[in-house]
């Protein structure tokens, strides 16, 4: 037992070296001077700059300081929005399509030509479509996260056990009845997995979504502390957006292990005693 | 009147890789009395599960007509209750409430459903396990829920395909001996595919015994032996020298014709 | 009556950033001020409705009229803002054309590429292709031109020594001189384009519709327009709340500005013709200038005729 | 026999139906005049310009004109060079951290820790570090292709039956051959898995890509047209880059057919005739 | 001196979900002759693959010594072949390939690899088959692909673990008699891990009967029955009526343990 403990106590350790050694190595070459400060801020600066925009310390982040919560609350609005509107259309686009072949025959070949185009390539048209503030960003989001869900759940309805559907069916089930309490759940996990993907998908389009007309976000701030050479903030956008994207993550993933908690087998052994 | 009826059954599937037909089913002829146990034996592939698939309505005859009760089947329903090989559990819902599903379907509450389901739970000796999940159940208990599911049905006919085979030898042998003792109690018509020897000996009342593909049926025999059934036995030895001896001559015969296709 | 509402979409530079004050210059008309990361966001803002009144620049503006849209230009803003700067490891005094023509062909000789960077389609692309051609060296030809599209990547460019001279918008010039990464060279202004940086256009549709708000937003800009001639600290103070970028620097980028609302009518035309010289453009608009330009706003504002106002 | 090839020419115009009614539409819907012409040009004008980038039909695309190849050549060269180094270290890195724990321990937390910043806000930092032309362009293909095979090799590594192994070791085999003849190409189906990923990833990240200081290629068309109010040749930009990338990802799963051909399992008696 | 001896085995694994210790082979002494045929009989869970494992050299007791042919076994060597449940073959290899990967291994050239694989197809009947991949196998058929390879490293041991149990019944009783030939004419010790009663009295020169967790070797049978076995023969049943008494009383310790932990 104490053993285990020793070994697990060092394998933290080792897990914390390389990054603890990278952040390091960084610092040094920054304060070297061998490429001009403003261009490599060490990470020193990039946290007092961060510090600063989060919790307005000592406004040298001009006017973004004190602002962070803010930046971080329009970004997860529009990827929430934009994921949301992805997650339902995907979901039910694929559920039909997977179900029936004439929703397949006639909707998927479309589907599949606009798939391989990449979304960032999309803005021109979103903001003729969708003119400014967050429309065309919640567009673009939309587009990242849409095909990751839709094609999981096509392929989560495609693999449901036709002896499940058989099962139903001897039970009485009626087409509907066997949507919703056979292939829905079937599927799930694999919607799930969708899902996840889809979730980093969408911040990563909200980086490239907030290039346009929007007027707040970490993208925004990214964008413009960019286009200002304000590298500090750069990297500390960089950060937060990275940090959020674990965050949701980590959120649907628990979500999932919620609503799948009967994935989890144990042994009966294991539950008896 | 008998329990099931099939007249005259041809299956033929499209073969799609080699774009030509596979008689899988050549015309069978078979009845069985209500509250018969007819074990089908035969070969891997002969068509035991087509067979069964047809009397449960999950696959439709080429020629020839099956009928349960003297209704004409054309479609899967509730008075045909299925036991499947891998117990096809919903994964997503304990116990008492895969039991209880057909319930839900006609809307029941969840307490009526509870309560319907107790009996069967406790008929398949799963008390205590009524919360757990099928990914926390054994194979055998998995099993037995399928069973119970099939029985709150209250089907006039049972039909299982292969349902312990995928259980450890001791096991199954618990398993065999719940199955003829519940059938005894509940009484219906069973429908047993299987393709071991002794498993037919030990549950059925009658045993017929299929060729290899295209399946017909090689013969159909009364099982005179008394319950509990001893495997050991040597009236139970003389009727598995019979069917074995059935099951060589195929063997050798499906072997010839591998052969000659070559 | 209520008052008009007007959209404003403005791009995120020196020059363009005090029209953010252009909500409080007016008490005729309500502003909603946008800022956008680039000119070609705000002009597709305008074109398809998004916005009614537009900061952008004469080349977005030759550069629409060329592909059929209806644009109007009822006002001038600032103009300047280019600045031609040399790499650090380039000998060369500021002004000294002859220095360059030397140095140029000593890369010729040596089978160098002399690379000169800009942003394609940028007016600072316009303002140095002519004064180059001005000066005698052909920019197709006896020079590498590269496109560095973003400006704020004008500086590691130089700094990596990919390229040996630049033409860039303030306040990345500025900030490139002060940190010392590159050297002041000239500011193309001789050549036939001027010095003609920004414009303030609008959609026919909407002057029909709402001339008063299209009037009142001329009005702000002329205003403003004024106020940056004498007031350059209250325009520090907009670049430094909106960019974070160091006063020193703003400071020293409005040296370089020279707010103007006329509308140069000549210039843009040149700028025209050097556009399809250049195969910016497809066709001659030399002639569309003349009726996409109203200057009855800004005549009615300033009560002076348009002769005085840049046709 | 003949019943079935009339429902596949059935099947077949119902796949078409959708797509071409959505292209009329659209069609009809440009030439109405309800949006300026040049802001949203019918399909009939995208594929005259198209045309005209590809073949210089009649000089429509100004210095674009007849370009189509070359520019299709450097995404596509920018793309094979950044995906091929996201390959190679994602495949190598992959594998070493499924095989050897304390490689797990040391490299992975980094390299989670990168893994949700979004590929596309390392762009300043491109820049910095790699200049102009096309290393910044390749970095950021390469960021966007890595992180699906290194998560796809971990997971093929990982997943590895365990009796292949102890079948391997059994046969005497040494840990460098139990790598090379056993672990890869027990690896490869889900390694090939995220090779399809990252083909998609790596495309999209050029269009990014190709927005910094690039002088060609088909996402410099794209947004340079975009600057220039082309929307007939950006919409042919973005139906070049679906087409490459959806050609890509069709010769990379030709390519794991022919590599992973012993998964297609046939019956031994479906050979025998 | 024995093949295989086994000197106070214990293993304990942890068991993690609970952070407790699982007492899995409680004092375990076995010894097999050479040219034996060892059958191990016990039910599901008892440490039957766990001991053949250790023996194998995949897994080390955590107390006791095994040795093979007088040497203490460290880890998996050539001069025990495998035979695993599931066939495990490389899927990416074809037959001839996956029989002579120890060939490979050792740097053998590939018309070497397949001249020395030719004798082991024929003896386990898959001429014709050399260039099939395993997913184009029966499950019979990559079995006997199994016993070929660990055939070709000609090892003093074979150990198998429950190889025929995913198969259906008539090509089960066709593989075991082709196993028995083999054996009869290859000769060497093998040890046979099954839990079906029939299976292990139809091969076994000796059964040793388990117990169920912690496994313990309950009993040690030699069989006294000519080959080839008949399973229906009045002595054959007098064996399996033996074992199935024990297995029945260890079934009944079984379910009082788990009553009593419950
Ligand atoms: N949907 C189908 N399409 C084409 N061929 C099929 C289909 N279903 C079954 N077959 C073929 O029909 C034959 C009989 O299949 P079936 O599943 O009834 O055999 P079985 O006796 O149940 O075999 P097993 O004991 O292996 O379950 C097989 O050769 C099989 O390949
Ligand atoms: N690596 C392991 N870690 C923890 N427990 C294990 C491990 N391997 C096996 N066990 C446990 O040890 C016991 C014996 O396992 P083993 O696989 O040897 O049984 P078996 O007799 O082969 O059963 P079966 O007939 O089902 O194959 C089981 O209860 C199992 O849960
Ligand atoms: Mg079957
Ligand atoms: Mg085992």
């Amino acid at each position: 037992m104490s053993m285990n403990w020793l070994v697990s106590i060092r394998d933290q350790r080792d897990r914390f070296i390389v990054p603890v050694v990278l952040i390091l190595a960084w610092e040094c070459l920054s304060r070297s001077g061998w490429l001009p400060a403003s261009l490599l801020p060490a990470p020193s600066t990039v946290c007092v700059s961060w510090a600063d925009w989060i919790f307005s310390t000592d406004q040298s982040t001009q006017a973004n300081s004190g602002r962070w919560i803010f930046d971080a609350l329009s970004s997860s609005l529009r990827v929430f929005a934009g994921y949301a509107i992805a997650a339902f259309s995907g979901i039910a686009l694929g559920v039909a399509i997977g179900w029936w072949r004439w929703v397949e025959r006639t909707i998927e070949p479309t589907l599949q030509m606009l798939r391989p185009v990449p979304p960032v390539s999309w803005i021109p048209l979103a903001i003729i479509w969708f003119g400014i503030a967050n429309k065309p960003a919640i567009f673009l989001v939309f587009l990242g996260a849409f095909f990751p869900v839709l094609m999981n759940a096509i392929h989560g309805v495609k693999t449901v056990d036709r002896n499940l559907i058989r099962a139903a069916s001897m039970m009485g089930a009626s087409e509907s009845q066997i949507l919703r309490f056979v292939v829905l759940p079937a599927a799930l996990p694999s919607i799930f997995a969708g899902l996840r993907i889809a979730i980093g998908s969408a911040w990563m389009l909200t980086v490239t979504a907030e290039m346009v007309a929007v007027k707040s976000g970490l993208g925004y701030v990214l964008w413009d502390s960019y286009y200002f050479m304000r590298f500090d903030l750069v990297i500390a956008a960089m950060t937060s957006i990275g940090l959020l994207g674990f965050l949701t993550d980590w959120a649907i993933k628990l979500v999932m292990s919620r609503v799948l908690h009967w994935q989890h087998g144990q042994t009966v052994q294991g539950r008896k005693h | 009147m008998a329990a099931i009826e099939l007249k005259d059954i041809v299956k033929i599937y499209a073969d799609r890789k080699r774009g030509t037909e596979l008689l899988t089913i050549d015309h069978v002829d078979l009845s069985v009395d209500s509250n018969e146990f007819l074990c089908l034996l035969g070969p891997s592939g002969c068509g035991k599960s087509t067979l069964l698939n047809m009397i449960a309505g999950f696959e439709t005859a080429s020629s020839g007509t099956v009928s349960v009760a003297g209704k004409s089947i054309t479609g899967p329903g509730a008075d045909r209750g299925m036991v499947f090989q891998q117990a096809t559990l919903m994964p997503w819902l304990n116990v008492w409430e895969n039991i209880a599903f057909s319930l839900k379907l006609a809307g029941k509450s969840a307490s009526e459903q509870r309560e319907a389901a107790q009996p069967f739970i406790d008929m398949v000796k799963l008390g205590g396990f009524e919360n757990h999940y099928p990914s926390e159940l054994s194979g055998g208990m998995a099993q037995r829920v399928g069973i119970a599911r099939a029985l709150l049905l209250n089907p006039a006919v049972i039909l299982m395909d292969e349902p312990f085979a995928a259980l450890d030898a001791q096991t199954k042998i618990e398993m065999q001996e719940e199955l003829v003792s519940i059938w005894q109690r509940h009484q219906g018509t069973v429908v047993f595919v299987t393709h071991s020897v002794d498993e037919a000996l030990v549950l059925g009342s009658q045993v017929a015994v299929m060729t290899h593909r295209p399946g017909r049926i090689r013969e159909l025999i009364k099982l005179d032996l008394p319950r509990p059934r001893d495997s050991t036995s040597p009236e139970f030895n003389e009727y598995k020298r019979h069917i074995l001896a059935l099951i060589r001559e195929e063997s050798a015969l499906a072997r010839a014709d591998v052969a000659a296709n070559a | 009556q209520a008052k008009p509402t007007i959209k404003l979409g403005f791009a995120k530079c020196a020059h363009c950033l005090p029209m953010s004050l252009t909500p409080g210059l007016t008490s005729e008309a309500n502003i909603e001020a946008n800022a956008f990361n680039s000119g070609n966001d705000v002009l597709t803002a305008l074109v398809s409705k998004s916005i009614d009144v537009a900061q952008i620049t004469y080349l977005h503006y030759i550069t629409a009229l060329d592909r059929g849209f209806d644009v109007v230009a009822i006002s001038g803003q600032v103009n300047g803002g280019s600045e031609i700067l040399t790499a650090k490891g380039i000998d060369l005094k500021p002004n000294d054309w002859d220095g360059l023509k030397k140095l140029i062909a000593e890369y010729k000789a040596k089978d160098k590429p002399f690379r000169v960077a800009a942003s394609r389609g940028n007016a600072q692309d316009i303002h140095m292709r002519g004064e180059l051609m001005l000066h005698g060296i052909d920019p197709n030809k006896d020079i590498q031109f590269i496109n560095i599209p973003n400006p704020s990547d004008h500086s590691a460019a130089l700094q990596r020594g990919e390229v040996e001279m630049l033409c860039s918008v303030e306040p990345f010039a500025s900030q490139i001189r002060l940190s010392g990464v590159g050297k002041n060279f000239a500011l193309p202004y001789n050549q036939a384009a001027g010095n003609l940086t920004n414009l303030i256009v609008t959609r026919s549709d909407v002057i029909k519709n709402d001339p008063k708000g299209v009037q009142a937003t001329v009005g702000a800009v002329v205003k403003l327009v004024d106020m940056l001639k004498t007031d350059r600290k209250s325009w520090v103070e907009v670049i430094n709340k909106y960019t974070a970028m160091d006063a020193t620097v703003a400071n020293e980028a409005l040296k370089n500005a020279f707010p103007d609302y006329a509308m140069h009518r000549k210039q843009a035309q040149a700028i025209a013709v050097m556009m399809k010289d250049l195969k910016y453009i497809s066709k001659d608009v030399a002639a569309d200038v003349d009726t996409h330009m109203d200057y009855s706003f800004l005549s009615a504002v300033t009560g002076k005729p348009k002769t005085a106002l840049g046709y």
